[in-house]
Order: C-alpha cells, then structure tokens, then sequence
C-alpha cells in the first residue's frame, strides 16, 4: 500500500516514519490547515454552521475508526457513547459549574468506560454477535438517562448547557464555536494518528486480523479490545461534549442508533483503518445530506406537481442509493481507491 | 397465577413473532452471510403489498395475498443484480453495509409509493380472540406462533437435507471457496433474499393483521434482533426457543418490572438476556461456533 | 426559493418579501400528518399574500426544510436555514425542533411559533418559543376534567396512560398527568402507566393490567399504531374503555386506520383549537374558500386545521408587527415583540384558534387555557366541547 | 544418508509418464490437442500490480502439467486465473486468453468454469470448517446426480482411509493434513475434466504423499487432465509429461518432465543434486544460495 | 553446535535444566485423544525436531507448549523452574516461548514491517496516553525497535517486500514474515511448525540455514514440527517422534531412522 514516491528513499527511521515525508505532503497539509482556518471568513455562515457539524461527526467518527477500522470490532453504540458523552458535559457545565476544559476531557472518559464494557464483552462474545450486543448500549443508555435521577440527567426533559468559555473568552457564536471545534478536532486527529502509529495501533490491527496470533505475539486481546472501545468511545464523548456546547441542550433521542448506523456507513466510505478515511466519509455522507435537504426545496419550488413531500421523501432514496453505489464501486472505500489511485500513479507510465 | 401465565403465554406469542421476523434475518446469513440491517424495511415492503394488493386494489383477500407473495418474492429476487452482483468476492463486510444504504433507500421509496399515511391492515386472520377460561389470546399471533414453529422446521429440513439448502450453507461458510466449488455466490444470495422477503411478508401478516401498517413497522427489525443472535445466527430451528425466551422475558418484565421501576425496563431486558446468554454461548443456542485453530 | 437576499427584505410586486422557515417531518415519524398541514400552510399563506399581505406592503415567503423529526438534523440545518433564508419567524412542528433550537433562539433573534402543543421540559422563562397551545399534558388534564364533569364522577377520574420512552416528549405526557393528578387529588388519580413500543405488535397484556386497574379512560397521546393497536386489545378483552387521543393521532387518522370511523364509537380527543367535526361554522367557511380559490388539497382533517391555524397565527402577527414596526422594518425581533403583544381574536382568526395572550413566563400561554374535545357519536365525528377551560398547573 | 522423498529421483512413480509427443525446445508446449491453453496471459492485481506477464501454458487432453518456481513466481495466481477466482481477489486477466476446450473462459464467473469441468483445489486448507468431513465431501459432489455422488463419496473414502475415520468430525478442527487430504478429497467428489492443485503435497507426512501422488497417477489413468503446483520437484516431475518454470511472472523454462530432469539447474537448484548426483546435506550448507535468477 | 553423535538420553545429559520440558501431557477433544501422556524436554540449545504422521498430535503439542490449548494432565515447565501450563497465551509468549505457525496466522491487513514489529509489542513501554501525544520518547522508542527489527528484515532477506501489505505475498515469503515475526520477540525457545512447507529446495536451503544461524548465533533451543525428512535429519539434533498422540520414539536422527516402528507408522518401508 504504501508506496513512496520515486526518488524518496528515507535517511533514517525517523524519517521514514513520518507521516509526512516530503516538503510537498507537508506544505500541502499547511495549506489545507490554512483553508480550514479561513472557513469563517470565506464561506458564509452556513458553511460554518455545517462545518461545525462535520468536524464533530468526525471526531466522533475517527474514534470508530479506532474501534472498527483498526482493531475491528464493529461498534453499533457509538451515538451512545457519544450520548454518554453529551450527558456528561451537559450535567457537570450547568450542574456544576465545570469549565469547558474540565468537561470535554472527563466526557471522554466517562463514555470510555461505558464503552470499555462492551470491549470487556469482547472476551467472550466476537464478530456479528458482538456487533449486535453493542446495540444493547443504545438501549441501556436511553433506559438509564430515562431512569436515572432527574437531578442529574434531566430524564425525559433533557439538559441545558452553558455556553464554552475558555479563560473567560465565550464561544458563544458559531464562528467561534468553530474554532474552538477545530482546535479540538486538530488535537484528536494528531492523537488518532499517535495511537495508530504506536504499539497500540499496531496491537489493535494485530487483533482485527488474526486475534488468535496477536496472542501468540504477546499482546494481551481482551485488554487490547477494551482498549479499542475505551479510545473509540472516548472520542464519541468528546464528540458529544463539543455537540452538547454547540447545540447546549441534549436529550436522548439526539443519539439515536439510526446515528450510529450512519457512523459506520460513513466509517465505511471512507475507507476502514484510514483516519484520512473518517474524514473523507464524514464529508461525503454530510454533504450529501446537506445538498439534497437544501436542494430540496428548490426541486420542489420547479415542480411543484410533485409536491414537496415527495421531494424531501426522495431524498432518501438519493442518499440510500449513494451510499450503496459508493460501497458498489469502491467497497473497501474512497481512501483506498485514492490510494491506487496514487500508487499508479507513481508507477505510471510503467505498470510493473 | 392467572396473570402469570397470561403474561408468559402473550410474551412467547409474541416472541414467536419476533422469531418468524428473525427468520427473516437468519434465511438470508444463513444462506449468503450478509447480515441484513433493512430486515424491518423489508418487513414493511411486505407489508404494503398486501395492503396494495387487498385493500387497495380490493382484490378478493386471498388472491391479493398470493400475489403479494409473489410480489414479494420477485422484489427479493432483485436486489441481489441490484446491490450484490459486484460486491461477490468483497469482504461480506461490504455487503452488509450495503444493506444499510438499503435501508435508507427503502425507507425513502416506500414513502415516496405508498405515502407516510397510516394505512389499515386486512384482516386475513380473524381478529376474534382465542379465549381459554380467564386467558385470551390475540388469534393473528397464536396462528402465527403455530405457523412459525412449523415453518422454522420446515426451513431448517431445507437447509440441512436438500441440495440447494447444501449449497446456501457453503456459501454461508466462504463465498470464495463456494464459488471454487461451483457454487454459485450470487444465485444464492438472490434467493435468500427472495426467501427473506417471503418470510418478511408473512411476518407482516401476523404481526399486523387487522392492525394499521406504516413505515415505521420498520421498528420490528430491531425489536427481532435478540431473537436471532439468542438463536445463533445460523440456526433456523433455534429460532423457536430464543423467540419464547425472549418473548416471555420481555412479558414478564413488562408485567412485573416495568410498573415498580416506573419506565420500559421490557424494553431493555430482551438485550441483557441476550448480553448475558451470549456469554454463556458466544455463539447463540445453536449458532456455527467460531473455529479457533492454530 | 423565494428568499431575498438583502435583510430587511426588498420591494417586490405586493410590497416586501419576508420569509418564513417552515419545518416540516416528511420522513420521519409523523408524516403522515404533514402532507395535509405543510399544503394548509401553503394555501393560507397564498391567501394571505394576496388579500392582506398586498394591502400592507408585505409578502411572506416560505420554505419547507424536512426535519425527519429528528433533533441532530433540525442543529444542522437551522444556521443554514438562519444565513440562506435570514427569516423573521420559524415555524416548528414538533419536540425536535423545540429541543434543538430553544437555547440559541434569543441570540439568533428568531422566534419559533409552534403549531403543537408545548411540553414540561421546555417551561421555562424568556422562550423565543410559541406554542398556541398549552402542553399536551394540559391538554389531557382538560379533557380529564371535561370528562368528570360529563360523567358526573363523584371520585377522581381514574386515568391509565399507554406511551412510550422513545421520545422525551411522550415521557413528558405521563409526566405531567402524574403531576396533575397529584395536585388535584380529587381530579384525577393516575391508575396504570404502560410504556410500550411506538410500533407494538400487540398491546394485550398491557390493556389487561389497564382493565384490572378499572380504568375510565386511556391516554394515549403518541401515534396512531399505539392507539390503534389498543383499540384491537380492547376489543378482543371484549372490554370497552374510552380512549383519549390528541392532534396527531386524531379520531379521523386513527379511525382510517383502524378501517373506519365508527371503530371508535365513544372515543375522544383534545387538543387546543377547532375540531373539525362539523362542515359549517366560520372556520369551515375559510376552509371551502381555500379548497375553492386556492387550490388546497386536503381533507377538513385536524392537520389542516392544525396547519391553517398555525399559519394565520403567524400572519396575523406580521400585519401586528407592520402596525408597530411598519413594513419595510420586520425583523425577528420585531415580531418577537409583536407575539408578545398582539391580542387575537377568534374572529381574527377565523374561529381556529381561541384567543391567546403570551407573556415572558412560558412558550405557552399560561393562564385562560383552553382544549377543545371531539368524539365518534353514532358513528358520526362530532364536537364534544369547544374550548374547555384547562385547570391551571403547576410546572412538574 | 538418509533421504526424504524430496530428494528421491521420479523413478518408482513415473510409471505414469505418458506418450504425449516430447518436444524440446522451450516454446513448443506439450503436444496432443489442447484442452486448456493460457496464450500471453497478463495478469494485474487491484489494476496497477502486474503480476504475470504474458504466460503461455497448454495442457493437452489428459495431459499433466508441473508449474515450478521460486516463492512469489507468479503460480498459483496462474491457477486462479484460470479457474476465475482471481475475480474474488481484486485480481484481473488483463490480456491474453484462456481457452478451454476451445472456447474463451477467462471472463467467466469461477462457478461457471466449475461447471465446465475445471477444479481448482487452492492453496491454504480452505476447508468448510463448521461442517463435518463428510458434509465437505457431500458438498464437493453437489453438481452429480445423487447415485453418482454415493459412489463418489465411497470411491474418495477408498482413497483416503484416514478421512472415513474422521468423517463425524468438525471439519476446522482436523489437523493440517487431516484438512489438506480433505480439499484434495472434495475436489475428487466433483469428478472435474481438468484439476488443478496448489501444493497437493503441502502439510503431508511422508507416506501421505506417497499416497496423494499414487492417487494422482490413478487418477490420470482415468480422463482427468492435470495441472499441478508443486514444490516436490521430483515428485512432480514424476508425475507430470511436461513442466514449466516461473519466476517473476515469466515462464522462464519449459520442456518435458524428461528434459526437465536432467536440466543443470532443475537439477541443481529444484532437485538439489551436485555434479555427481548426490544430495548435500542441509547441515552443510554453508552460505546462503545466491538465488538463481532466471532472465528467460 | 551440539555433537550430531547417538546418545540415550540419560539422567546426566537432564542435569543442566531444559530449557523448555512437559510431563505427562494428556489432552482430548470429547472422544478424540490428541495427547496421551506425552513428556518431552528441549535442552539448551538444541535443535529439537518433533515428527509424526497427519493427526499424530504434533501441533496439539505445541499448542500446549504455547498455553492455546490446556492439557487435561500433565505440566509444561520453562527454565526448569517456571511451571507454564494454566497461563494465557500472551503470558507465555512474554516469557520468552514464540511460535510459528502451520499455514500462516499474520495481520494480512499490515505491511511485514508492522507484523515484524508487532514482535516487538511487549518490549515497548509507550502507554497510550504517550501514544496519544506522540511524546518525543515515544518516537525514540519506535526507532530503536525498528532498527532491532531492520537487523532481521536483513537477516531473513526480505528487505524488499518490507513495505508490503503481506496479504499481497505469497505462501513462501510469508512463511518468512512468520519466523521474523516470532525472531523479533527476542525469544528464549523458538517453536516451528513446518517452516518448511510451500517452500522449494532452495528456499528449504536458505531456512535451514536461517534455522541453524538463529541456534549459533543466538543461541536459542528451537523445536521444529516437519514433515520434509530430509532436512530433519540433517539439521536435528534429537527426534521426537509422536503417532497417534503417544511418543513412540526417541532420539538422533540415525536411531530414529532405523527405529522399526518409525518406520512402519511414519518413513514408510522404502527407507
Ligand atoms: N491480492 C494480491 N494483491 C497484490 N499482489 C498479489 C496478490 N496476490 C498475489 N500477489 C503477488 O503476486 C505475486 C505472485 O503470487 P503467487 O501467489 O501467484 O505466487 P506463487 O508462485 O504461488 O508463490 P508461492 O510459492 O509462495 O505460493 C507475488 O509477488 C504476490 O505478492
Ligand atoms: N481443537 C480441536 N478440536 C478437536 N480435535 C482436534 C483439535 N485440535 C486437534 N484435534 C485433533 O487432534 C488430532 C491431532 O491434531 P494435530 O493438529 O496436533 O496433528 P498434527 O500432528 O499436527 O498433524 P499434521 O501433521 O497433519 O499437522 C487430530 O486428529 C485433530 O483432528
Ligand atoms: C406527542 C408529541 C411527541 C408529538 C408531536 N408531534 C410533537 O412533537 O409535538
Ligand atoms: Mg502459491
Ligand atoms: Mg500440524
């Protein structure tokens, strides 16, 4: 897979071992930071307002491409783990009083230990069977909020949530609620790409492989796939923290497991293992949902004989139909299309 | 006492509905090993049909209901051009997550045909109750119970004695090794989902009969889900006990449980029954076991 | 779309375009009501553009946006919706909408008038949230009052209750009937709670547990399949209980559903404006015009009175703003002010909706509260009571 | 000295040598009427790998033909190139033929050419694990007649004792050559016109391959073409009329099992006989073998 | 290297502790009897080849060895003194024992530099919250294994497929990946099972020289599961020889070769 570009031959492991390796990668990537930067000023209030929502997925998202891409345990609880997450911000920023930096943090880790039960599941129960148990985290989430104190969860009434403030700055508009997701988004991006690259990555590919061998290896597989869902559901916590600032109010049927369905498909598009994937799926399923409902009523303003029900019901046709033909076409997804893409590329004109 | 058996006997009816749901599920990993998520869409696709056929076209019951069976099955039939055909030789992964792009599809193109109304549902069974002294039964699911017992014997005959039962099971097993033998990946997988489609359509009998269908009966996919892992995912027989297992659980707790916690624990406690007899049995009741061999 | 794209909007053929968000669930769990209401809205609106809204220098525009009845989509869209179409006034349909929106509201300064009822979680002060109605536990406890009376009960209605945990708002329902009863001990008594699948199979067991606690009424104020699904346990107990449905699952949607009108001899339901059970009166009147002269494809159901009421509810607030701000000066604050001021009335109106008076304490007016009541007699939809005075309650 | 069959010159299983017309120089191909015939096959992996590059193989009626090679040669994808399997595999013949019995198969779906008569046993084991050893067999025979399929199933018992005894047996629990007897069984039961087996001999104790390559030699008495895979150079040669040699995706010798035998380097580096015919021991190898590298 | 000389095993040569030993082992699944109370020692630095016909019980020994599978009866003791039966699997391989497989169990998903390193998995220290920041040690650390592994990726001659996603490789050069791998864990017994399989004569050449450097120059007691005769009995230093789960036989090659009932259940009569 990866194959370096003619003439790059590393002059040492470190090198070799960047995630970068030429001027090229890396002023690419500036420039990419440098757009993200300048999506407030350049784009309207809308592109904002949408990017604020990809960039949250996506953090939710790249935490399933721990679980699932790397150390391969489908996770149908993800959007309550995100919940989880969600509750946990809600209840200690209004609640407590807790600062944004408190909360975003121990968000994560109250979910990562909701999800490190159903990795310890793991022990036991494998493949679809485990994939299916996870679901039940969706119902146990929503029974225990329900159920819980309402002093804490607010039960059926949801919570409010105090607006982000970061030393006294408040991140009270979606402007600036967008760089403060951002910032935070960049943060997890370079610690999903850590955790890849380390021991643990390794581990956790060791174990979606062959877990049998990953034993004989040393690596410990319970532990490694609890490990896998403590990171996975850490990321929807901290998901969910940004979604409960952004929103400010939560409720359980925010999380629903229709959500985490569309997590995976996005997982899935991307491309399973490629953080750059989570993104690229994040993306792609978002914006195709953001186009068909604003190009909805357009449609529906030309012919208006079809009446907008009709319109806005087909939007799921289109965007079922999307995301079957993606995974038709390309079904171990877009990056690793990208990625012979790039690969013929470097080979071409001398296929070998 | 009464009530207990009461609950008990309406739990494992109802269970034995999510179990003929389920067989849905289990024909189709059984013979193809793609576990579908629009299992509930199908069943709603079943559903309006037969309304289609019967009430809507007001052909007599029964013919309206054949020819939504047969309806039934040829849509089955072409979803695998459709969806399968370029996926055969992918991770069965793929394929599965197709099914949740179907899903969303169908969703979408049963709204778009048969409009968002709540629609009524012929009553091709009685609706009549069957009562023994103090206890009533809701007739549509007591035939159904009955019916699902004996179809789920007659499926697991079929695949464990005829050859094109042979056939699904070794694709179940490796789509490439079945394809290496001959078999072929893709006629198998376009009659599972025709079977699955039949099966989804009675289902929607039982479960509606003289009720209302909506998309939303899509729901029922999810509710049938314990059923078919408690069952093991391959096991067609298997189906009968998980389905009265949970059944019964689920009746009960919403008897007994549910008014002194005060919200749904009926809701949750088919998961944790399932979650727990998982780890006694990784792989269901009756499930293919995991090979673990170095 | 028909959005202008200078706020403050520009000069167009009957004077200035304003636009209006109109959420709509086409896909989710109540589409089958907003067919009939999105396409009330419409026609009311094209009436009102060309007889009102041309005399005083406006035209109000609106675009539907699909929520799905989902709380996640309705965040992501609103600041598209916010940037794309800079509207005066959202128009809402549901919990979703409620849920997502209520706290950023007043910065984006857009009030949200609602065509449902309210819920116990969103009580609370200072709301750029306006529901015509009360809550829908106000609307039960007015039909459970209504209904004492009509019985000549000499003890509390006992009251069984049939929902569901899947959305916050049905929680909130039971909630608030449980709250109710407490306070008026001698009103109410909550017998049976059942939360069941939205989608239930068969509800047997429950409506047993319902018939042991000898229940005089069921609630059910979820969907149609709830009710319906009740009414076929019901009968197969071979027990009769009145059942109680709401705006959602009215006694029209739900007897279509059950396979006709007279299945639900004897039921009820409450909710806070017209029943649409007589063809006469004022409010059928404007109906027949609409149908006539506008084109409006719909049944006189209770979702086209919903939509029709909601929509001349907020059309009759922007001829009050015109009045306090003029016409080239509508903003949302502007009709925020004006929500808050304007008194109408039924005659305004057209007999779809009781009069209001907002204040700052509530998303729902808080005191006069009324519901109306229709029923099934003789196998005939007809008005049981027109606007019942709600007892007051207190927030649970 | 003790020697292992791997070192044991053809001699005592030759017997199954056949007639077909010898021909010596490299291009020619064994002689009799082509049943299968690989004309400049190139095959590409996930569009940009280019893995064999212009192969030309024949395999006559009744033929038998060795496919030899260093690791990574490009041989078994040979084989799945033919059967169609390679389809599965992200893999694709990107030029050149396959004809089979005269006609084109290298578009073909892999149950397709299964039902024209080609069987390909492939590399690793892959048996139906959750199933016992003789629901394996019952499904290998499921394109016969049922009659047909009993006496295959007896005649396959016949061949190998060791998997009647086994046969209540959960298939994924079998040992290594428990399972690898039980592949080569199962592709007996479809009585294909043309086998192709990947390392029949893989996994297999001694006797055992002794036994496997009897049963082949059996088995080409009775109508079945070959093709096998085989890192038992003798054996295989043993067997086979003719061989080919890849390397690198090329064929970079080819000849009849004969000349092959006494080819230098087939003997030197496939046989690992000296000048004088003898065999080194393994302890005395001394330094790594520069691999040969054939530049045909 | 060991004297190739023919000697009983006596209770002078058992006086240095084996490196590895089980006693007694017995192990059945439902009826069939996989082990029936085989005992068995590997000494220091010695090359121990354990043989047997299909099914005999060979890699169900290993798997004991290993902790994968539990023997009813019976102890595996390493060092003499560390009694290793009853621990997990990873347990053991941390202790020093590493395998390799029949067929091949490698993370098809990884290129053989990662497979290699994932040898390396219980000598690194980096936790996951220093994985997380990717803190400047942590990189140091990556770069010292990967030198250690790059010394084996030369050892084993691979070096131009190191970047390879080894689901791309064929059967033999993933044979290679497998014993690198197990190399990498630095262990203190090495187990195979047959290494040698898939492979041609020449590569069987290359191994057994691998095999037999892996022995000198580190010094590590191999045990080697092997059907190809002709390297067992050149490279062996001892022969354990198992049939239908009992040890039928022991010793050097030569005693072993001629031992009749060898012969009769496993050489065939040829030899
Ligand atoms: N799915 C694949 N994707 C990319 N490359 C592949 C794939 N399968 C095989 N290859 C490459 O094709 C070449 C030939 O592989 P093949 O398996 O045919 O070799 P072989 O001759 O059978 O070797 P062996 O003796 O090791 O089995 C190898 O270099 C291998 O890396
Ligand atoms: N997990 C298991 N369950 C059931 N039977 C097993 C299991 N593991 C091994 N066996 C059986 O135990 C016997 C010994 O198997 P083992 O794999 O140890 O043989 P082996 O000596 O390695 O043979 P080969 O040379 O063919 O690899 C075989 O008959 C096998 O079927
Ligand atoms: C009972 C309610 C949850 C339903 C209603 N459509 C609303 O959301 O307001
Ligand atoms: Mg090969
Ligand atoms: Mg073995």
């Amino acid at each position: 897979m990866s194959m370096q570009p003619a003439g790059v031959f590393a002059q040492s492991y470190v090198r070799d071992m960047a995630i970068f390796r030429t001027w090229k990668q890396g002023a690419a990537l500036g420039f990419f930071v440098l757009a993200l930067l300048l999506v407030p000023t350049i784009l309207g209030p809308r592109y904002v307002a949408i990017a604020n929502i990809m960039l949250i997925t996506s953090v939710v998202v790249l935490g399933l491409q721990i679980t699932t891409g790397l150390a391969g345990q489908v996770n149908l609880g993800q959007a309550a783990f995100m919940g989880m997450g969600a509750y946990t911000a809600a209840a200690l920023s209004s609640g407590q009083q807790w600062p944004f930096l408190v909360t975003v943090p121990l968000a994560g880790l109250v979910a990562a230990l909701f999800g490190a039960i159903f990795g310890l599941a793991a022990v036991r129960i494998r493949g679809f069977y485990l994939a299916l148990t996870t679901i039940a985290a969706q119902f146990i989430f929503v029974f225990a909020i329900l159920n819980l104190p309402a002093s804490w969860t607010g039960a059926a009434q949801g919570l409010r949530v105090e607006t982000a403030s970061v030393f006294g700055f408040v991140f009270n508009t979606d402007n600036r609620m967008y760089f403060l997701i951002l910032a935070i988004t960049a943060i997890m991006t370079v610690g999903a790409y850590g955790i890849a690259r380390s021991r643990h990555g390794r581990a956790f590919v060791a174990v979606r492989d062959d877990d049998l061998a990953a034993g004989f290896t040393g690596v410990n597989v319970v532990r490694a796939k609890a490990t896998a869902f403590f990171v996975g559901a850490f990321y929807a916590g901290v998901g969910g923290a940004l979604w409960a600032y952004y929103i400010r109010f939560v409720a359980v049927d925010q999380f629903s497991l229709f959500n985490s369905v569309y997590y995976m498909g996005m997982v899935i598009v991307g491309g399973l293992g490629s953080m750059a994937g989570a993104f690229v799926g994040v993306f792609l399923i978002r914006a195709a949902q953001e186009i068909l409902t604003s190009v909805g009523p357009s449609v529906a303003d030309i012919f208006p004989a079809l009446g907008s029900s009709v319109v806005f019901a087909s939007v799921n046709i289109i965007l079922g139909a999307a995301i079957a033909l993606m995974l038709i076409l390309e079904p171990r997804g877009v990056m690793h299309r990208f990625n012979i893409l790039k690969r013929a590329f470097r080979l071409w004109p001398y296929p070998h | 006492m009464i009530q207990l058996i009461e609950y008990a006997l309406n739990g494992a009816l109802l269970g034995l509905l999510y179990a003929l749901i389920a067989m849905g599920f289990v024909v189709i990993y059984r013979a193809s090993k793609v576990f579908n998520f629009a299992q509930g869409e199908l069943v709603v696709v079943g559903a309006f049909l037969v309304w289609f056929f019967t009430l809507d076209l007001g052909l007599p019951l029964y013919v309206g209901f054949a020819l939504a069976l047969i309806g039934a099955a040829i849509f089955g039939l072409i979803i695998e051009p459709l969806l399968f055909r370029r996926l055969v030789g992918q991770s069965t992964f793929s394929m599965v997550m197709v099914t949740i792009g179907l899903l969303i599809l169908l969703r979408g193109l049963v709204l778009v045909i048969f409009g968002p109304s709540v629609r009524p549902f012929p009553d091709l069974i009685s609706t009549a109750p069957i009562t023994f002294g103090d206890i009533t039964l809701n007739r549509g699911l007591a035939y159904g119970g009955i019916f699902t017992i004996l179809l789920a014997i007659g499926v697991s005959l079929y695949f464990s004695r005829t050859r094109p039962g042979l056939r699904m099971t070794v694709v179940a097993e490796d789509h490439q090794i079945a394809q290496s033998m001959g078999i072929s990946v893709r006629r198998s997988i376009a009659y599972a989902w025709g079977m699955g489609m039949v099966l989804s359509t009675l289902g929607a009998v039982f479960y509606l009969n003289g009720k209302s269908v909506t998309f939303l009966v899509a729901e029922i996919g999810f509710a049938a889900l314990p059923v078919a892992l408690l069952a093991g995912l391959e096991s067609v027989g298997g189906l009968i006990p998980a389905g009265i297992i949970v059944g019964v659980a689920q009746g009960l707790a919403a008897g007994y449980i549910d008014p002194v916690v005060g919200g749904s624990f009926s809701a949750v406690f088919p998961y944790l029954v399932m979650v727990i007899i998982l780890f006694l049995r990784p792989s269901g009741l009756f499930g293919w076991r995991i090979v673990e061999r170095v | 779309g028909g959005g202008d794209e200078d706020s403050g909007g520009d000069a167009g053929a009957g004077g200035t375009t304003y636009n209006q968000a109109w959420l709509v669930d086409f896909s989710g769990p109540y589409a089958d009501v907003y067919n009939e209401l999105q396409a009330a809205r419409e026609a009311t609106n094209e009436w009102w553009n060309e007889t009102v809204g041309s005399e005083i220098g406006v035209q109000l525009a609106g675009e539907p946006y699909d929520h799905r009845y989902d709380a996640a989509q309705v965040a992501s869209l609103w600041p598209g919706i916010l940037s794309e179409l800079e509207p005066i006034m959202a128009m809402g349909v549901g919990g979703p909408d409620v849920a997502a929106l209520q706290q950023r509201l007043p910065q984006d300064q857009v009030p949200l008038l609602m065509n449902t009822a309210g819920y116990g979680y969103a009580w609370s002060a200072d709301q750029w949230v306006f529901n015509p109605r009360a809550t829908y536990a106000h609307e039960a406890t007015g039909f459970v009052d209504w209904f004492k009376e009509d019985r000549g009960l000499d003890r509390p209605v006992r009251v069984a209750m049939i929902s569901s945990e899947a959305a916050p708002a049905y929680v909130d329902i039971v909630d608030g009937m449980e709250a109710f009863a407490e306070d008026f001990p001698d009103m109410a008594e909550v017998v049976a709670v059942e939360f069941a699948d939205v989608q239930p199979a068969a509800l047997n067991s429950q409506v047993s547990r319902i018939v042991d606690a000898e229940a005089d009424v069921i609630i059910i104020q979820t969907n149609t399949t709830q009710a319906v699904v009740t009414k076929q346990a019901l009968e197969s107990l071979g027990v009769e209980i009145p059942i109680m449905l709401s705006s959602h699952n009215s006694l029209q949607a739900t007897g279509a559903a059950a396979g006709g009108i007279e299945e639900l001899e004897g039921d009820y339901e409450s909710y806070g404006f017209v029943v649409p059970a007589a063809q006469e009166g004022t409010a059928y009147d404007f109906y027949q015009m609409l149908v006539e002269d506008y084109g409006l494809e719909a049944e006189w159901t209770v979702p086209t009175v919903q939509g029709i009421a909601h929509q001349l509810y907020a059309n009759r607030t922007v001829e009050h703003a015109v009045e306090m701000v003029g016409a080239e000066n509508l903003t949302g604050q502007a009709m925020y002010d004006a929500l808050l001021d304007v008194e109408l009335t039924a005659e305004d109106l057209f007999e779809f909706l009781p009069p209001l008076d907002w204040t700052e304490e509530a998303p729902f007016p808080t005191s006069g509260l009324t519901t109306s009541i229709g029923t099934i007699e003789d196998g005939e939809y007809a008005r049981a009571e027109l606007d019942h005075e709600i007892p007051e309650l207190e927030k649970w | 000295m003790v020697a292992g069959p791997g070192a044991r010159p053809g001699g005592a299983l030759t017997e199954g040598a056949s007639g077909s017309a010898p021909s010596t120089e490299s291009s020619g191909g064994p002689g009799g009427s082509p049943l299968l015939e690989l004309s400049n096959v190139e095959v590409t992996y996930s569009g940009v790998i280019l893995v064999l590059k212009g192969i030309n193989i024949i395999v006559p009626e009744r033929g038998c033909v060795a496919l030899l090679g260093p690791n990574g040669a490009g041989k078994s994808t040979t084989l799945k190139a033919v059967s169609g399997v390679l389809k599965t595999e992200e893999g694709l013949v990107s030029a050149g033929q396959v004809r089979f019995a005269g006609e084109r198969i290298d578009t073909l779906a892999a149950e397709r050419t299964v039902r024209r008569g080609i069987l390909h046993v492939m590399e690793g084991r892959k048996v139906l694990e959750h199933m016992t050893v003789e629901q394996n067999l019952v499904a290998g025979g499921h394109l016969q007649r049922s009659r047909d399929a009993k006496e295959s199933l007896e005649l396959t018992y016949e061949y190998f004792p060791r998997l009647a005894d086994l046969r209540g047996r959960t298939s994924g629990y079998l040992s290594g050559g428990e399972q690898q007897m039980l592949v080569i069984g199962r592709a007996l039961m479809a009585r294909p016109k043309l086998m192709m087996i990947d390392e029949p001999s893989l996994g297999l104790a001694p006797l055992m391959v002794e036994e496997i390559f009897s049963i082949l030699h059996r088995l080409r008495q009775e109508d079945l073409a070959l093709v096998i895979v085989e890192q038992n150079t003798a054996a295989a040669l043993a067997l086979a009329d003719y061989g080919y040699v890849l390397d690198n995706g090329r064929i970079v010798l080819d000849g009849t099992a004969e000349s092959l035998r006494s080819n230098e380097d087939i003997r030197e580096f496939y046989l690992g006989l000296g000048a004088t015919g003898e065999r080194k021991s393994f302890r005395d190898i001394k330094h790594y073998r520069r691999r040969k590298r054939w530049l045909g | 290297m060991q004297p190739a000389t023919a000697s009983q095993p006596t209770v002078a040569d058992r006086v240095p502790s084996p490196a590895l030993s089980a006693e007694g082992l017995s192990l059945s699944f439902g009826g069939v009897k996989a082990l029936q109370d085989v005992a068995m020692e590997l000494r220091k630095s010695e090359l121990l080849a354990v043989i047997g016909p299909n099914g005999a019980g060979k890699t169900s020994l290993l798997n004991c060895l290993t902790g994968f599978y539990r023997p009813q009866q019976g102890r595996v003791v390493l060092d003499g003194d560390k009694v290793i039966s009853g621990l997990p699997t990873h347990k053991i391989a941390r202790l020093g024992v590493s395998r390799t497989f029949q067929g091949t169990h490698l993370f098809t998903g990884m290129t053989v530099l990662d497979n290699i390193m994932i040898g390396r998995y219980s000598h690194m220290r980096t936790n996951l919250a220093q994985a997380f920041l990717y803190v400047p040690w942590t990189r140091r650390e990556e770069v010292q294994h990967r030198e250690f592994v790059e010394d084996i990726i030369d050892f084993l001659e691979i070096t131009t497929v190191r970047k390879r996603v080894v689901g791309e490789l064929g059967y033999g050069l993933r044979k290679r990946v497998d014993l690198a791998r197990a190399l990498a864990m630095e262990p203190s017994v090495l187990l195979m099972d047959e290494p040698m399989a898939g492979m041609n004569l020449e590569e069987k050449e290359d191994l057994a020289r691998f095999i037999l450097d892996v022995r000198e120059a580190r010094g590590i007691p191999i045990v080697i599961v092997e059907h190809d005769m002709a390297v067992v009995m050149d490279i062996a230093d001892r022969i354990v020889v198992l049939d239908f789960g009992r040890k039928i036989s022991e010793g050097t090659p030569a005693e072993v070769s001629g031992d009749p009932v060898v012969i009769k259940a496993y050489l065939g009569e040829a030899h």
